[in-house]
């Protein structure tokens, strides 16, 4: 029985969370009733809104009957969130020790991926509260399903098994094709849903087809064999069928991957999921499933092609790489300045911000960047989901009215949002700046490490056409802050009363992090700079 | 002898049923051939020696999950009209040729070369209950725990998922 | 000699100047008065006291009050020195400037901006003796923009009209024009020699080309502040300031900056021939061609502006002939009976309540007689009908350019052979025809001005001006009768003891020799006679023409020849010309500069063309992104297929 | 040598700062408070910073050294050259002024004003005290912000346009500085032992000629945007002519210095080679703008407009004095930066206040001011003549120290031509500017002087009467400011003009590391690669 | 018939990579939500063919330290998988045509551009 109990320390921040899961689950079998006022204002205006913005279902308004009371669910996951954060931090330094026969690995990459996941997750929690129970809206599976997601993700920065891969991406994929379509507000969410879910299940189907062939080039799922089938082909000791076979491989597993970290022209899902997927979730999706997958990417291109005859050889995935990331800056910055909706532009904007983060994956190709690559790229995610999560923070809050109006996202409900909710904006615009890449933000260190791993990869004229790229971001991002600031506010009030809270909790959270990061990113850098030794040296 | 026959009865009906999945219109008939692709399917496993998982390709796919999609598809009941024309779109036929391209390449680049000359190793005649319910469940339980616990998630996770999205209104 | 007092003479009116303007407004008008005639007296006594203790030797005072900035091997300190020419240069300053202040006190004593005027004044008297006292170029420079900034004030100083704004603008835009060739002259001289001091470079000895380019370059600096051609344009305007101020700035001391800096640099110029040639013909030029434009101008100070400016043209023959000492004894001279024809003229606007155009005066004698009879004795001194102060400066330059012979040995082309010998000549002779001129136009104006009837308006009472504003013309009239002792030829006076006062003997071995040598002593009596011809001819003919038939000789002669009058009026149309050629393409250009590159190209087309660019192209490709969840699909596959080609079939 | 020595430029850095916290913490709608703080910092930074300039010695002085993020190779080194110190003086002390001068003008979102002010005044600090390249471009970003709001809050009509126009452009050129930074630090030395320290910089590895070509090209660009050179200049038309008076003075003051100090700071000394290479470009590039700039002021009808313009023409003759390479031109240069500071800034200032009276800034509009407020046209008059460099002004010391230095340079060739040509500027310089005084101040009152105005208040006095005084000041005693700035110009031309010395000393430091991707095993790239560059 | 003794792990292999054409083909072309799901279902059951294929005739030299059944053990995860997807997707078909009554995926386009 080659299964050892402590293997089970190693992937305790998703045990946390599933377990987690369960209790939320459980919990809405004890639900106790309250008067809905108890529950605050927004209950009948939610009711309506909610009943005439769906047609096609059974709209007969909300029962003025005693509603359950599940106002501490969302304290509850956040408990746990935290406290797999705390298991995934408190795992720092720990050796690196391969778990399950080989099947996982618990190192410093994957910690650190688990705990950018599970704060998203923290922080995306305290955001949907206020969120849903302003829209009346709360159900336990919602946190459940979020937890499960998380789950996923710190599963799959572990995993060095094709198959364990492919499971938990699965995981997260399911749990969060649900929560795309959890709300039911119009047409929206659920085409979001079935957009992502056909895509994604037809990329996951790719990868798959890679994963077998690489099976089938190296009789194993381990990561670790087809490692050692590359440096056989590299020594030109391999069987004449197996090159073909793993080259297959690669291109189709990358593909897999291109399309779960949004790479152009694997992209085309993000903006309509973003678009339709409620707020706390797009920002939880945003953070995390961009640093899972990014892992995973960087996983199996490291762990399993990362033989230099296969990273930067003639034939090497590095050049790939390249392309998708060149593609991927220029095209997601070009496609976000005709934006108006700023939940669009922000999922065109984590579109351009793969192909940064691709830009790092690129600089990992050759030995002599590959710790300065994967810092940078643990760095960039650790502050892209800082910053990107408190964005959608304050997207909810004004989405939620919307919701309500039933107006149109579109910049203008932006006009002089700093008028009435100063910290909001000042919040709001901090998350641009960061976003942007301008200094003292987290964005502008994680633009730094990037692109410095990127020239000291040889990799200039990418990371200039990187910054390049990066300034017509500045410009989408600067039109928020000039909406914010700069513009009147028209007529009523920009925000829902009530609810902001947990809301204003988790986004001035994330507006210290993106400011610590920015301003002090010493800690950051030595954590990340310890994990980036996961790969070899 | 006896082998190349069947195999090729199974891969005619696999690939018929399959063109009729893609190229029926009416998804009752869909589903249908798709049953009878699974079971083309399981006795082609069943060439490959893989008799458990014969066992749950029929159980489970042609089983469990067609039923799955039968009863929703009655549940939507659509009229005939509903169903609507297929048209063709320019993209689509870029995805046709891209598709046929990708798996065209794959075949004959990697499939085709994989065995220079013809497959020197026969797990079915090397290995004694190769693909047994004994042998595969060694596997399962000894070698791929985690795989497996993930899986148990998985599923739990779809329960609550199909739930969630399925309820009514929320 | 180097003493350290010197600083005092031009920081006294400078603290005036502060006081004045500073506090002015709050001041009391005799308070405010007394301060500002106390500086300028005060420093007209230690210029007094410097001059008459200078030492023998050297005859030279020199004070360093403070090392301004320096740099690299580049030292500009604020140095002083008085000499003889300085000293004498100072006294004349603050001498007339003390007399200008006396008769302003009761000249813009109505006006509600006398503090501002008061002010103005002393600074202009503290940048003067700033220009004149600097011992090095930088120095020097300073007193050359601080005095035309008080130019431009007071010219100015009426600014509620648009024309005297403009007029003032135009005087510093001009000096401007000069003060580039100025600087380019000190840059020139520094990267040559590395240092701006007088000292240094009157004793340097500099090849030809680099002491011709800087002394042409700060020549142009002269035509600039002496309004020479081709600059002289600003002068005429100039008058619309206040008379006192037309008197002081732009008669006696600021227009004659130019000749006292050749003068100072006499040791550069002299070892750059050609251009003394150019100095003198250009002032021959100016000379004539200010003096045909005076014959026929009808605003009494526009034609003692244009006097003035043809008196600058002598100065600079004077100089450009090599003979220093006529230069600048004329420049003396010129201050004294200049400043009283001005204050005169003066006198008479005010009497007439501000009319300045002579066919509405005539007759004014009677009315005021002082103003009459000092502006008879200056108008004798300058045209030199009989032997004043003018006659013998004026005279003494033309017959040191009769007989010159700095332009003996050069040539028209380099190495030619024709020498210039003749260059002495027409000079003289172009001098001579500008003293006819001279002569005529004064005396029309005189005779304008004073005798005939009474022309101007009955509402209009001419009366004579008070004490405090007569009295300085009679001082100035006395100086500029007194000044000819100056002037006397060396051999009349030798032995006696007015040898000490005759100018030449005086400032004996100061100058440069210019490279032919002086010109050995010549009897000045030719030439003397024939100035008294052309004197008198010029005296009569005005005497005929205005005298007899008062203002209708004068409009007969417009009669007899109408082009040539209204040619002369118009100044030959130079104004027109520059606006013409110069001024409006300039400012013309620099709209459509702005339109086309800066408007246009930079910023239309590419700044924010690029911009545009981006947003199109973004506002297309986002036309791609149409919902159809199977083109995203068959998008994906696309992708894939290149992977795998990429994977599989290139490498 | 006390805590207190030891911290005393960290301290003042960051006074504005703390001072921004404590408005951001007052409760909003007490506009009185917030401006009382943010003047009580301001003032207290500039006494604070009156130390420095008094306990400074010409050489590099009250450095502070200490770690920042040494994991990722940051320091947080500061210090003050002669050069530094000079604009660090002219910032603190203009710092207060600004607070003042919009006292009355600014009545709405006071809390976020303030804000802006102060954080804008630390990150002005900060860039010139910083010795790391990396502090130095946070800083150097950090100012686009509260410069962005200041001109897009409180702006006039195209307000948005032109903070927009401002953030972008300056945006472009400082990535590209960036990157070229990385690029040093990989020069720098051997894996571990890298740096962004500016004076390790400055000594660590040869740099080919080509790369020096590209990284001095980038950095260039980030600096002349700044300056703004010529064409790179149309920013700054539409940010001074929509900016409030406080941006502005701001903006012109110390802002676009930082573009110049740039240049003199890093662009040239890192790249001595290529900046030898490439002065006589980046001079007649200076002369152009001299000329050009002072053409487009004559074509403007727009008072602040024609005053933005004008400094383009006179952060020409910076960068002709820089790009000159002799200790004149260059002193003359870091002169002309802090004069061009306190006279335009003095011009903007005045501009303001004639702006809050009239709420115009049409040319058209004016007329006759000096009648109705002779305080006022006064004041212009003196910041004029300092503007257009009448000597006993700070301007004549500058330019003139630049154009004399350019005609007597030898690094540059023609350079006495260009000298010429720039020396025109002076010309100019009086047509347009006395062309704006007579407009505005002289001639008959008009439409926006009709109803009179207000004459300058105490407050307003109190703004200006010091920029008045340290014009006339700098204009007799420019000595003390040349002797401080005396060590570093000698050190900046030195190693300019004589850059083959300076390749030597790199040569026997560290041996460049050639950044070409190549493929090496895990034992080769344990250290860095140790072959010296074959080229 | 030798042809097939010859080339047999071929014939499996490209008979998978025919059926994974189809699916993919499916998912391109049918506008039915439904027949697009099931088109995924075939896809995944090519893929098992691979995994079952390679399991029972390995490429020479390929040495797992597990046994060759991984490739079983394989295809049993994806089934479970497979019918996971299938639940959910089935799922989010309904909440889809509880939104707009049709299950043609080419309408689904609220969200674009």
């Amino acid at each position: 029985m080659n299964f050892n109990p402590s293997d089970l320390y190693g992937i305790l921040p998703a045990l946390i969370l599933s377990v987690g899961a369960l209790v939320v689950l459980m919990s809405e079998v004890f639900l106790r009733a309250v008067q809905p006022e108890r529950l605050g204002v927004a209950g009948g205006a939610a009711g309506a809104a909610h009943a005439q913005l769906m047609p096609g279902s059974d709209s007969k308004p909300l029962p003025p009957a005693p509603s359950p009371d599940r106002r501490y669910q969302a304290w509850l996951a956040a408990a746990f969130a935290f406290a797999a954060l705390w298991a995934a931090v408190a795992q720092f330094g720990d050796p690196n020790v391969p778990l399950f026969a080989g099947a996982a690995v618990s190192d410093g990459f994957a910690r650190v991926v688990a705990a950018v996941a599970c704060g998203s997750l923290l922080l995306s929690c305290l955001v949907a509260f206020s969120y849903l129970e302003a829209l009346r809206a709360t159900r336990g599976e919602f946190y459940a399903l979020a937890m499960f997601s998380a789950a996923g993700m710190c599963l799959i920065a572990q995993a060095t098994d094709l198959i364990v891969i492919f499971l938990s991406l699965e995981v997260l994929s399911l749990s969060l094709y649900a929560l795309c379509a959890y709300l039911r507000r119009g047409k929206r969410p659920a085409e979001a849903a079935f957009k992502y879910f056909i895509l994604g299940s037809f990329a996951s189907a790719i990868f798959l087809y890679g994963a077998a062939l690489a099976y089938g080039a190296t009789g194993s799922t381990r990561l670790a064999d087809v490692a050692n089938a590359v440096k056989l082909l590299a020594q030109h000791q391999s069987m004449p069928g197996v090159a073909p076979l793993l080259l297959a491989s690669v291109g189709l597993l990358i593909a897999g991957f291109a399309f779960k970290v949004a790479a152009v022209p694997f992209h085309m899902w993000v903006p309509d999921v973003y678009d339709g997927a409620p707020a706390p979730v797009t920002g939880f999706m945003a953070a995390g499933v961009k640093a899972a997958a990014f892992a995973t990417l960087v996983r199996i291109l490291i762990s399993g092609f990362g033989d230099a005859s296969a990273a930067t050889g003639d034939r090497g995935w590095r050049a790939l790489i390249i392309g998708l990331a060149v593609l991927t800056m220029v095209v997601g910055n070009l496609l976000a300045v005709p934006q108006r909706s700023v939940k669009r532009m922000l999922a065109y904007s984590s579109i351009a911000h793969a192909g940064y983060l691709l830009v790092a994956v690129a600089s990992m190709a050759s030995w002599q960047s590959r710790a300065d690559g994967t810092s940078g790229l643990l760095f960039y995610l650790a502050s892209y989901g800082a910053t990107i999560v408190g964005a959608f923070g304050v997207v909810a809050i004004i989405e939620r009215k919307l919701a309500q109006s039933g107006l149109p996202d579109d910049l203008s409900s932006w006009a002089g949002l700093s008028e009435k909710h100063p910290a909001l904006a000042a919040a709001m615009s901090l998350f641009m700046i960061s976003l942007a890449g301008v200094p003292p933000t987290a964005g502008f260190m994680g633009k730094v490490v990037v692109f410095r791993s990127a020239i000291e990869g040889g990799l200039a004229p990418l990371a200039i056409l990187g910054v390049l790229t990066s300034v017509a971001g500045l410009y989408y991002y600067l039109r928020v802050v000039v909406y914010v600031y700069m513009y009147p506010q028209p007529k009523g009030e920009a925000v829902q009363a009530g609810r902001l809270f947990s809301a204003g909790l988790a986004i001035a959270g994330c507006a210290l992090i993106v400011l610590w990061m920015g301003i002090q990113p010493g800690a950051f850098g030595a954590i990340t700079q310890a994990a980036a030794a996961s790969f070899g040296k | 002898m006896m082998e190349a026959v069947l195999f090729y009865i199974f891969a005619i009906g696999v690939i018929a049923a399959g063109a009729q999945v893609v190229l029926r219109r009416n998804p009752i008939y869909g589903a249908l051939s798709l049953v009878g692709c699974f079971f083309f399917l399981a006795g082609i496993y069943l060439l490959l020696a893989a008799h458990l998982i014969a066992i749950l390709q029929i159980m489970i796919y042609a089983g469990a999950v067609m039923v799955l999609f039968v009863f929703v598809i009655m549940l939507l009941n659509l009229k005939d009209e509903e169903l609507g024309e297929q048209r063709m779109t320019a993209m689509k036929v870029v995805g046709i040729i891209a598709v046929l391209a990708t798996t065209g390449v794959i075949a004959w680049r990697a499939l085709g070369a994989a065995y220079p000359n013809g497959p020197q190793v026969d797990n079915a005649l090397r290995i004694s209950g190769f693909g047994t319910v004994r042998e595969v469940g060694r596997v399962l339980y000894l070698s791929s725990v985690l795989p497996f616990e993930v899986t148990s998630l998985l599923l739990l996770v779809a329960v609550v998922a199909a739930v969630v999205v399925a309820k009514g209104k929320i | 000699m180097d003493v350290n007092w010197l600083h005092l003479i031009p920081l006294l009116p400078l603290v005036g100047a502060a006081i004045c303007g500073l506090s002015g407004k709050w001041l009391a008008k005799s308070w405010l008065y007394a301060t500002a005639l106390l500086a300028v007296t005060l420093s007209f006594c230690l210029g007094i006291y410097g001059f008459f203790n200078l030492p023998e030797g050297t005859k030279e005072l020199h004070e360093l009050a403070f090392n301004w900035f320096s740099v690299g091997n580049l030292h500009v300190d604020m140095g002083f020195s008085l000499d003889r020419l300085s000293g004498t240069l100072v006294l004349v300053i603050t001498g007339v400037g003390l007399l200008i202040h006396i008769y302003s006190v009761g000249y813009i004593d109505e006006d509600r901006g006398y503090w501002r005027y008061f002010a103005y004044l002393n600074l202009f008297v503290a940048a003067m003796l700033t220009l004149v006292l600097g011992d090095n170029l930088v120095a020097m420079f300073v007193g050359w923009e601080g005095v035309g900034l008080c130019s431009y004030l007071l010219i100015g100083f009426w600014f509620t009209d648009e024309e005297k704004a403009y007029a003032g603008r135009k005087a510093f835009v001009v000096n401007r024009i000069g003060d580039f060739g100025f600087l380019i002259g000190i840059f020139i001289l520094f990267n040559r020699l590395g240092t701006v001091n007088f000292a240094q470079i009157n004793t340097a000895a500099l090849p030809l080309d680099i002491a011709s380019l800087a002394a042409i370059c700060l020549f142009v600096g002269a035509t600039g502040k002496s309004a020479q051609l081709p600059l002289y344009i600003w002068l005429p305007d100039a008058m619309a300031g206040p008379t006192p101020v037309s008197a002081l700035i732009h008669a006696a001391t600021m227009v004659t900056a130019g000749v006292y800096m050749i003068a100072r640099l006499s040791h550069l110029y002299i070892l750059a021939p050609g251009v003394m040639a150019v100095v003198a013909i250009v002032g021959a030029l100016t000379a004539i061609w200010a003096a045909l434009i005076g014959t026929s101008q009808n605003d009494i100070k526009k034609v003692l502006a244009y006097s003035t400016v043809s008196q600058l043209g002598y100065m600079f023959i004077g100089v450009g002939v090599g003979s220093f000492f006529a230069g600048t004894m004329h420049l003396i001279t010129h201050a004294f009976f200049k400043a009283c024809l001005f204050l005169g003229s003066g006198a008479v606007i005010h009497g007439l309540h501000g009319e300045q155009d002579m066919r509405k005066m005539g007759g004014l004698r009677k009315y005021m007689p002082s103003t009459r009879a000092t502006f008879l004795v200056a108008t004798i001194a300058i045209t030199g009908v009989l032997p004043l102060s003018g006659f013998f400066s004026k005279d003494e330059i033309l017959g040191q350019a009769l007989h010159t012979k700095a332009f003996d040995f050069l040539t028209l082309t380099p190495g030619g052979s024709a020498h210039l010998t003749w260059l002495g000549t027409v000079i003289y002779i172009v001098g001579s025809a500008a003293a006819f001129l001279t002569s005529f136009y004064m005396w029309r104006c005189y005779f304008l001005t004073f005798s005939g009837e009474y022309r101007g308006p009955s509402s209009v009472h001419p009366h004579e001006s008070p004490l405090v504003m007569t009295l300085p013309l009679w001082i100035l009239a006395a100086l500029s009768v007194v000044a000819l002792v100056i002037g006397l030829p060396a051999e009349w006076v030798h032995g006696t003891f007015l040898q000490d006062f005759s100018w030449e003997h005086f400032t004996r071995g100061m100058w440069g020799a210019p490279r032919g040598g002086s010109p050995e002593e010549f009897s000045p009596y030719l030439g003397y006679g024939i100035a008294l011809v052309v004197g008198l001819l010029g005296f009569a003919s005005a005497y005929f023409s205005t005298f007899r038939y008062g203002i209708e000789g004068d409009d007969a002669i417009t009669a007899r020849v109408p082009f040539l009058r209204r040619t002369l009026a118009n100044k030959f149309y130079l104004d027109e010309f520059y606006g013409f050629l110069v001024v409006r393409p300039l400012w013309s250009f620099a709209r459509g500069l702005w339109r086309v590159v800066d408007a246009t190209i930079i910023d239309g087309l590419i700044v924010n063309g690029v911009g545009g660019l981006v947003a199109w192209v973004g506002a297309i490709a986002r036309r791609f992104q149409n919902g159809d969840v199977q083109r995203y699909a068959a998008v994906t596959a696309v992708g894939v297929a290149a992977l795998v080609y990429v994977f599989l079939v290139r490498g | 040598m006390s805590w207190l020595d030891a911290h005393l430029l960290t301290l003042v850095i960051f006074l504005p700062v703390v001072g921004g916290v404590l408005v951001a913490l007052l409760p909003r709608g007490e506009g009185g408070q917030h401006k009382g703080v943010a003047l009580v910092f301001s003032v207290t930074t500039f006494v604070a910073s009156l130390p420095l300039w008094i306990g400074f010695h010409g050489k590099l002085a009250f450095e502070q050294k200490s770690e920042w993020a040494p994991t990722l190779g940051f320091s947080y080194h500061i210090g003050l050259d002669g050069v530094a110190l000079l604009l660090f003086m002219l910032t603190t002390f203009l710092g207060p002024i600004v607070v003042l001068s919009s006292w009355k003008f600014v009545q709405e979102r006071v809390k976020e004003y303030c804000l802006a002010i102060l954080l804008l005044e630390t990150a002005m600090l900060g860039t010139l005290a910083a010795l790391d390249l990396v502090l130095f471009y946070v800083f150097w970003e950090a100012m686009l912000i509260p410069m962005y709001l200041l001109i897009g809050m409180w702006g006039s009509e195209r307000r948005i346009y032109a903070a927009v126009k401002f953030f972008l452009f300056t945006f472009v050129g400082s990535v590209l500085m960036l990157l070229a930074i990385f690029w040093l630090w990989s020069n720098s030395g051997p894996v571990g032992h890298r740096t962004f320290d500016y004076l390790e910089l400055l000594q660590s590895g040869a740099i080919d000629h080509e790369t020096q070509g590209w990284l001095f090209a980038a950095f260039c660009l980030a600096f002349a945007i700044k300056v703004p050179i010529w064409p790179l200049h149309t920013w700054l038309p539409d940010a001074h002519t929509e900016a409030p008076a406080a941006g502005s003075i701001l903006l012109a003051g110390v802002m676009l210095k930082m573009g110049t100090f740039g240049f003199i700071r890093y662009a040239m000394p890192l790249f001595p080679q290529a900046a030898l290479e490439h002065a006589p470009f980046i001079a007649t590039l200076g002369v152009v703008g001299i000329v050009y700039g002072s053409l487009m002021c004559m074509a403007q009808t727009d008072l602040k407009r024609l005053i933005a313009y004008s400094s383009v023409a006179h952060l020409g003759f910076v960068m002709l004095g820089l790009s000159a390479l002799t200790r004149e031109a260059v002193s003359g240069a870091v002169l002309q930066m802090v004069n061009h500071g306190i006279s335009t800034g003095a011009l903007f200032l005045m501009i303001g206040y004639l702006y809050e009276r009239t709420h115009t800034r049409d040319l058209a509009a004016y007329g006759g001011v000096a009648t109705v407020a002779p305080a006022i046209a006064a004041t212009f008059l003196v910041i004029t003549l300092s503007s257009i460099g009448l000597p006993g002004t700070n301007g004549f010391v500058g330019e003139f120290l630049i154009l004399i230095g350019t005609f007597t340079s030898h690094a540059v060739n023609h350079a006495s031509l260009l000298s010429v040509v720039a020396s025109t500027g002076v010309i100019l310089g009086a047509v347009y500017m006395l062309w704006l005084y007579q407009r505005v101040f002289w001639g008959p009152a008009r439409k926006a002087v009709q109803h009179g105005l207000p004459d300058l208040t105490v407050r307003e006095w109190v703004t200006v009467a010091p920029l008045l005084v340290a014009i006339v000041w700098i204009g007799f005693q420019p000595q003390p400011l040349l002797n401080a700035i005396r060590e570093p110009v000698d050190a900046f031309v030195e190693r300019v003009v004589h850059p083959q010395d300076d390749a030597r000393k790199r040569a026997d430091a560290l041996p460049p590391v050639d950044l070409m991707p190549r493929v090496v095993d895990a034992v080769q790239a344990a250290p860095a690669p140790q072959e010296a560059e074959g080229k | 018939m030798d042809f097939f003794h010859a080339h047999q792990a071929q014939h499996y292999l490209v008979l998978a990579a025919v059926l994974f054409a189809l699916g993919a083909l499916g998912v391109v072309l049918r506008r039915n939500a439904l027949i697009v799901l099931m088109s995924i279902e075939l896809m995944l059951n090519a893929v098992n063919l691979t995994f079952l294929a390679f399991s029972r005739f390995p490429l020479m030299g390929t040495s797992p330290q597990g046994s060759f059944l991984t490739g079983h053990a394989a295809v049993f995860f994806v089934i479970a998988t497979a019918a996971a997807e299938a639940a959910v997707g089935l799922a989010i078909i309904i909440a889809v045509f509880r939104s707009r009554t049709s299950v043609n995926v080419d309408e689904f386009d609220a969200l674009k551009l």
